[in-house]
């Protein structure tokens, strides 16, 4: 019986840390502020919810287990407002997405500037 | 209730000051910590009396025994500062209330009363305890209390001041705390008493030689020392004037208690004074110290400034009597830390008073105020003189004891020095007697009547205590001795 | 942990060196927790990371955000530094090894703490029997430090406050629900669980970490977030000042009256054994009393330093607005 | 297992705080540090599982509410009249890279 | 024996930085930066030196016989505090410097002091 609740709570913390580390990683990469808030934000609450449940299964007693129940769900309310609360505020305060328009008049101003 | 005399020292200002914040009227404000700092100075005779009759008082806090619970250790050292610290307290709060209608905004009154009862018990605190952690606690409690106090004058600059003593206060006292986290480090015990036994032990390793290296730097910034002075001048000058009388008198002495705590009680006189140059390094800073404060103090023209460098210079003495290591050099210096208490509360009262009257205190506005305001002038130039070290004045007392002390160890040289520091003191104690009394005032009409009876009953008491010191030595000169004996005799 | 540190010195933007003091707060926080130390990773948690980074930002709020040129005087800095430095270093050659378990300072004092702390007190968490009932004096003293630095920020900063009409306040309070609807939901969900769990920490300090700072700290962090959110004015009025001065001045006061009483029934001054009738119902009994007081008093000098700031806040805003509006 | 997501969840960590130190604009620095937040509440959880010491969480809970009232505090003094000119003023360095 | 030393010079690391922020950086609120990040630095100190081998967290619990000591934590829970005490009292005054002076940097307040000072001399010799 335990090696079920081992290799699923090892399957569930593998998932959990493998998606939050492409969040870290995805953190790093995206070039724009919105495209980082929607990895960080994403994996943020998702990959909390694979660990902590994974811990849910292998935790012994109940207050431990009412502890996790507990941080489980703080995470994921807190997680998408604070992302809400950032994106609102970036947008209100003229903080413009770099959407396609922009990249081509980019690439417009390298290639006038580059060919002349 | 005899028993429970030293705690009472701390809680009775402490337990006051929530209860006044509680009550509305500044009127009933006031008389409510006049009671409480006079009960302090009661509970500090009574505990004199009886650390001279039966040696040294040790309570334990809750119950527990000494390394373990917190103890309160009351020695003959200990027991002069309390009292000298809650004297002067009840005297100044008497002239607090008028002197605070000019300076500070009304609404902020009560939060004057509830800071400075708050600063007197961290000090009472500090020179009570003999647990090296709750030095650390109740040295915040005062120097927290000092940043407000300081940072509530009039004018501008004293926000600036007291920003510049934060920020160094604070250097200062994690500097000790270092100090204490390495000495607990060595030893496992932060029961000062318990400490001085454990040190001797692992003395040599040189963690313990860091961890008093630390404990003196951060008391050394905390005592405004030569070198570490920087933040004295300022923040006395710019201070309500009430604030400057109560600090100048005490709050250095905490330090100079702290230093002598530690020197001879928690290291040892041996450990302190041969392993380290500690005798040199002090009697050169203490020497510098003299004559580089009384030279700005000479060229000051805010006279809160000049006696707030001349503090500067006494503490310079202080230092070197320190540093002589001697039975009458550690007397010199318990001696003038009572005098230079009397002479600068006085000298800074009788100055609240014409700051009352006048609205500031710049030099050339003081011109003919000889006569208009002859008791407070009377008072500044009574302090003076026994700054310098007239006879049958205070200051004499103290500077014989050094001289004293000095010829004993046989460097007249620096006994020379001695006197040619008290020499730059009669300079600018001449440049007021000479602007007080023999200019003509600016403006001829000008109706500046003598200080309230508020200003003088307090101003006066301190300039009788002055005199009288001077001559009846026997107790000022007689517990010090004691103390002295005691930290030599036996380590605490 | 060092590489935030150098981040803070090289940092020009003042807003990215309070984002980094959190970091650092929480590192050091989480750090606390892998040496053992729990509650004091409660409160650096609480504290360092929480309430300071928010007075910080209030702080920053008002004084502008760049800073200007570095000064030239790196040079002197740098050779005090290196002095203190190097002595400390001197200083560490002969200090035992970290978690050596015959250093010094488990031997002598240590052991009584952790051996018979159970019996003569019972209480499970040790921190919490050293900390209220071995050298509870220590905690008292800690307790008059907070309330020292509420009565400084109130002198400081107190402003006498015009008494607002009530439909400016319902004004205010409309524009704030507009702009911050999602989070007003979420904070009325979320604010009364914090308070219920500030109560759980204070009265759970015995068993598991927790006790009076950390519980006084959540509880103000709770009302901060309602001030920020529903508009300080309506916060006012749901805590006024004077009734917060007193809660602050109360709690210093239960806090000695416990030392009194067992001072006037037979014991030295914090002696809980003669409180009640055997000693460690005393001890439980004086524990809970001085958490409580603990609670109060940080908790209400954290709100009255909050509230003084933000209003400090406001009347800067408004005297911006009415500069906006005089010259345009 | 345990020791395996431990060490993610710190790399992850150190991630964030790259993010923190380079961030051009004022809200990657609040991005990174909110994720850093989130971070160490999940990294508490499993050191106290790790140590088996379960009574970690009460400090995860805290650690969940002091970031989410910590990253409110930021936005709500963030759109004060200062910041509302410097975002854009980073921004073209925005546009540049 | 390298290692375990390691953990105090990394402490020392950090106070020496956050003492270089204070004295070397002239804004205001750096240096309060500078001393909070000072001041955490000696609580590591503190915490490193109490940390036993294998010991676990204070807090009684059966079946566990080594503890990590409890005094220093007690010692730091009150460092902590008068920490965010001296805090809250350095910004209040660097709000009341900036509507004093109009600025929170260092030479621009002593540039207008020896101003101040300088013009009171003036007029004093007129």
């Amino acid at each position: 019986m335990d090696i079920i609740i081992t290799i699923s709570s090892g399957f569930f913390l593998l998932v959990g840390s493998f998606l939050c580390f492409s969040g870290g990683i995805g953190l790093l990469r995206f070039p724009d502020f919105y495209t980082r808030m929607h990895a960080a934000g994403v994996t943020d609450t998702l990959g909390a919810g694979m660990i902590l449940i994974g811990l849910m299964i292998i935790s012994t007693d109940l207050l431990v287990f009412s502890k996790l129940v507990l941080v489980l769900l703080l995470t994921l309310l807190i997680g998408p407002t604070t992302s809400h609360v950032l994106a609102k505020a970036a947008y209100h305060n003229g903080l413009m997405p770099k959407t396609l328009n922009n990249h081509e008049k980019n690439n417009a101003k390298e290639t006038s500037s580059s060919n002349p | 209730m005899i028993a429970h005399l030293p705690i009472l020292q701390v809680i009775i200002p402490l337990m006051a000051a929530p209860i006044c914040l509680m009550l509305k009227r500044t009127q009933l404000v006031w008389l409510f910590s006049i009671i409480a700092s006079g009960l302090a100075f009661a509970v500090s005779i009574l505990l004199l009396q009886q650390v001279m009759a039966s040696g040294v008082i040790s309570y334990e806090l809750g119950g527990w025994q000494a390394p373990w619970g917190i103890e309160y250790r009351i020695d003959k050292l200990n027991a002069f500062l309390l009292l000298i610290i809650s004297g002067i307290s009840t005297v100044v709060l008497f002239a607090a209330q008028t002197s605070l209608e000019k300076e500070i905004p009304k609404d902020k009154h009560i939060f004057f009363y509830v800071l400075y009862l708050l600063s007197l018990t961290g000090m009472l605190g500090i020179v009570a305890t003999g647990d090296a952690f709750n030095v650390f606690v109740f040295l915040e409690i005062s120097s927290l209390s000092a940043y407000a106090l300081i940072g509530m004058g009039n004018k501008r600059q004293a926000l600036w001041a007291s920003y510049q003593y934060l920020i160094m206060g604070t250097i200062g006292a994690t500097f000790i705390l270092i100090g204490i986290g390495l000495m607990y480090q060595m030893t496992g015990t932060l029961n000062m008493h318990d400490l001085s036994q454990r040190l001797p032990e692992v003395e040599q390793s040189r963690t313990v030689l860091a961890a008093f290296a630390f404990v003196i730097v951060g008391v050394c910034l905390k005592l405004a020392m030569f070198p570490l002075h920087l933040w004295l001048p300022n923040a006395y000058t710019y201070a309500p004037s009430i604030v400057t009388a109560f600090f100048a008198a005490t709050a250095t002495k905490v330090a100079v208690y702290l230093l002598i705590r530690f020197t001879f009680s928690v290291f040892g006189f041996s450990f302190s004074f041969t392993h380290i140059p500690l005798q040199t390094i002090f009697m050169a800073l203490g020497l510098v110290g003299i004559f580089v404060a009384s030279t700005s103090a000479i060229y000051q023209n805010n006279v809160k400034q000049l006696f707030a460098y001349s503090s500067i210079a006494q503490i310079g003495y202080m230092i070197v009597g320190f540093s002589l290591s001697t039975v009458t050099g550690l007397t010199a210096t318990l001696l003038h830390m009572f005098n230079h208490a009397l002479m600068k509360g006085a000298i800074f009262l009788a100055l609240a008073a014409v700051i009352y009257r006048v609205g500031n205190v710049e030099l050339n506005n003081l011109r003919g105020l000889g006569r208009q305001m002859p008791l407070t002038m009377a008072a500044i130039v009574i302090g003076g003189l026994s700054l310098i070290g007239v006879p049958l004045t205070v200051g004499f007392v103290s500077k014989w004891y050094l001289l004293m002390a000095l010829i004993e160890q046989g460097w007249w040289p620096i006994a020379v020095l001695i006197l040619l520091g008290s020499m730059l003191a009669v300079i600018y104690v001449w440049r007021i007697v000479e602007v007080a009394y023999f200019k003509e005032p600016l403006n001829k009409n000008s109706t500046i009547k003598e200080a309230p009876m508020s200003f003088l009953i307090p101003i006066w008491v301190l300039v009788i205590a002055n005199i009288y010191f001077g001559i009846d030595t026997r107790l000022s000169v007689g517990v010090a001795e004691a103390a002295a004996q005691s930290l030599f005799g036996v380590a605490l | 942990m060092v590489i935030v540190a150098f981040a803070i010195i090289r940092m020009k933007d003042l807003f990215a060196v309070v984002m980094l003091l959190g970091i650092y707060g929480l590192i050091s926080a989480s750090f606390f927790i892998v040496m053992d130390a729990v509650d004091v990773a409660f409160t650096e948690a609480a504290v360092g990371a929480g309430i300071s980074t928010l007075l910080m930002l209030v702080v920053i709020a008002m004084t502008g955000r760049k800073e200007k040129a570095n000064r030239h005087k790196p040079f002197s800095a740098l050779f005090i530094v290196l002095v203190t430095g190097g002595l400390l270093i001197y200083g560490t050659l002969d200090m035992p090894h970290i978690g050596a378990v015959d250093a010094p300072i488990h031997k002598h004092v240590a052991p009584r703490y952790i051996n018979d702390s159970m019996a003569e007190i019972g209480v499970p968490n040790i921190v919490t029997s050293v900390l209220a009932s071995y050298r509870a004096f220590d905690t008292f003293g800690e307790v008059v430090v907070i309330f020292t630095a509420g009565i400084g920020v109130l002198t400081l900063l107190s402003v006498a406050r015009r008494k607002e009409s009530e439909e400016e306040i319902s004004s205010i309070n409309d524009s704030m629900h507009e702009q911050h609807l999602v989070i007003r939901i979420v904070a009325k969900m979320l604010i009364p669980f914090i308070f219920l769990f500030a109560l759980y920490v204070q009265f759970h300090g015995d068993f598991g970490p927790g006790g009076g700072f950390q519980a006084g700290v959540i509880f103000a962090a709770a009302t901060i977030l309602y001030a920020m959110l529903f508009g300080l004015s309506t916060a006012r009025k749901v805590i006024n000042q004077t009734f917060i001065q007193l809660i602050a001045a109360i709690g210093v006061l239960l806090y000695g009256s416990v030392g009194i009483v067992s001072l006037m029934s037979g014991g030295n001054f914090f002696d809980y054994n003669v409180l009640a009738s055997d000693p460690i119902a005393g001890q439980h009994l004086g524990i809970l009393l001085i958490e409580w007081g603990v609670g109060c008093t940080v908790a209400s000098v954290m709100i009255i330093i909050f509230f003084n700031f933000a209003g400090r806040q406001e009347l800067h805003q408004q005297k911006e607005r009415v500069q906006n509006q005089e010259p345009s | 297992m345990l020791f395996a997501a431990t060490l993610a969840i710190f790399i992850t960590m150190l991630l964030a705080i790259i993010r923190g130190i380079v961030g051009p604009t004022l809200y990657d620095r609040i991005l990174a540090v909110n994720m850093f937040g989130t971070k160490t509440v999940l990294l508490i959880a499993l050191l106290g599982f790790v140590m088996g010491r379960p009574e970690f969480l009460d400090i995860a809970i805290v650690y969940a509410l002091i970031n989410f009232i910590s990253v409110i505090g930021v936005l709500r003094y963030s759109d004060t009249h200062q910041f509302k000119h410097s975002p854009t003023l980073e921004d073209p360095v925005e546009k540049e890279d | 024996m390298l290692m375990d030393l390691f953990n105090h010079w990394v402490v020392i690391t950090l106070m020496m930085s956050g003492l270089y922020i204070v004295i070397a950086q002239g804004n205001l609120i750096k240096k309060i930066v500078g001393l909070a990040v000072f001041q955490t630095s000696v609580f590591i100190f503190y915490i490193s030196m109490a940390k036993v081998e294998g010991g676990t967290a204070p807090i009684l619990a059966d079946g566990i016989t080594q503890y990590s000591n409890p005094l220093p934590h007690v010692l730091i829970l009150t460092a902590i505090v008068v920490g965010i005490a001296t805090t809250a009292l350095g910004l209040s005054l660097v709000v009341r410097i900036k509507e004093a002076y109009g600025s929170i940097e260092e030479d621009e307040i002593q540039q207008q002091d020896n101003q101040a000072l300088s013009e009171s001399n003036l007029e004093k010799e007129a």
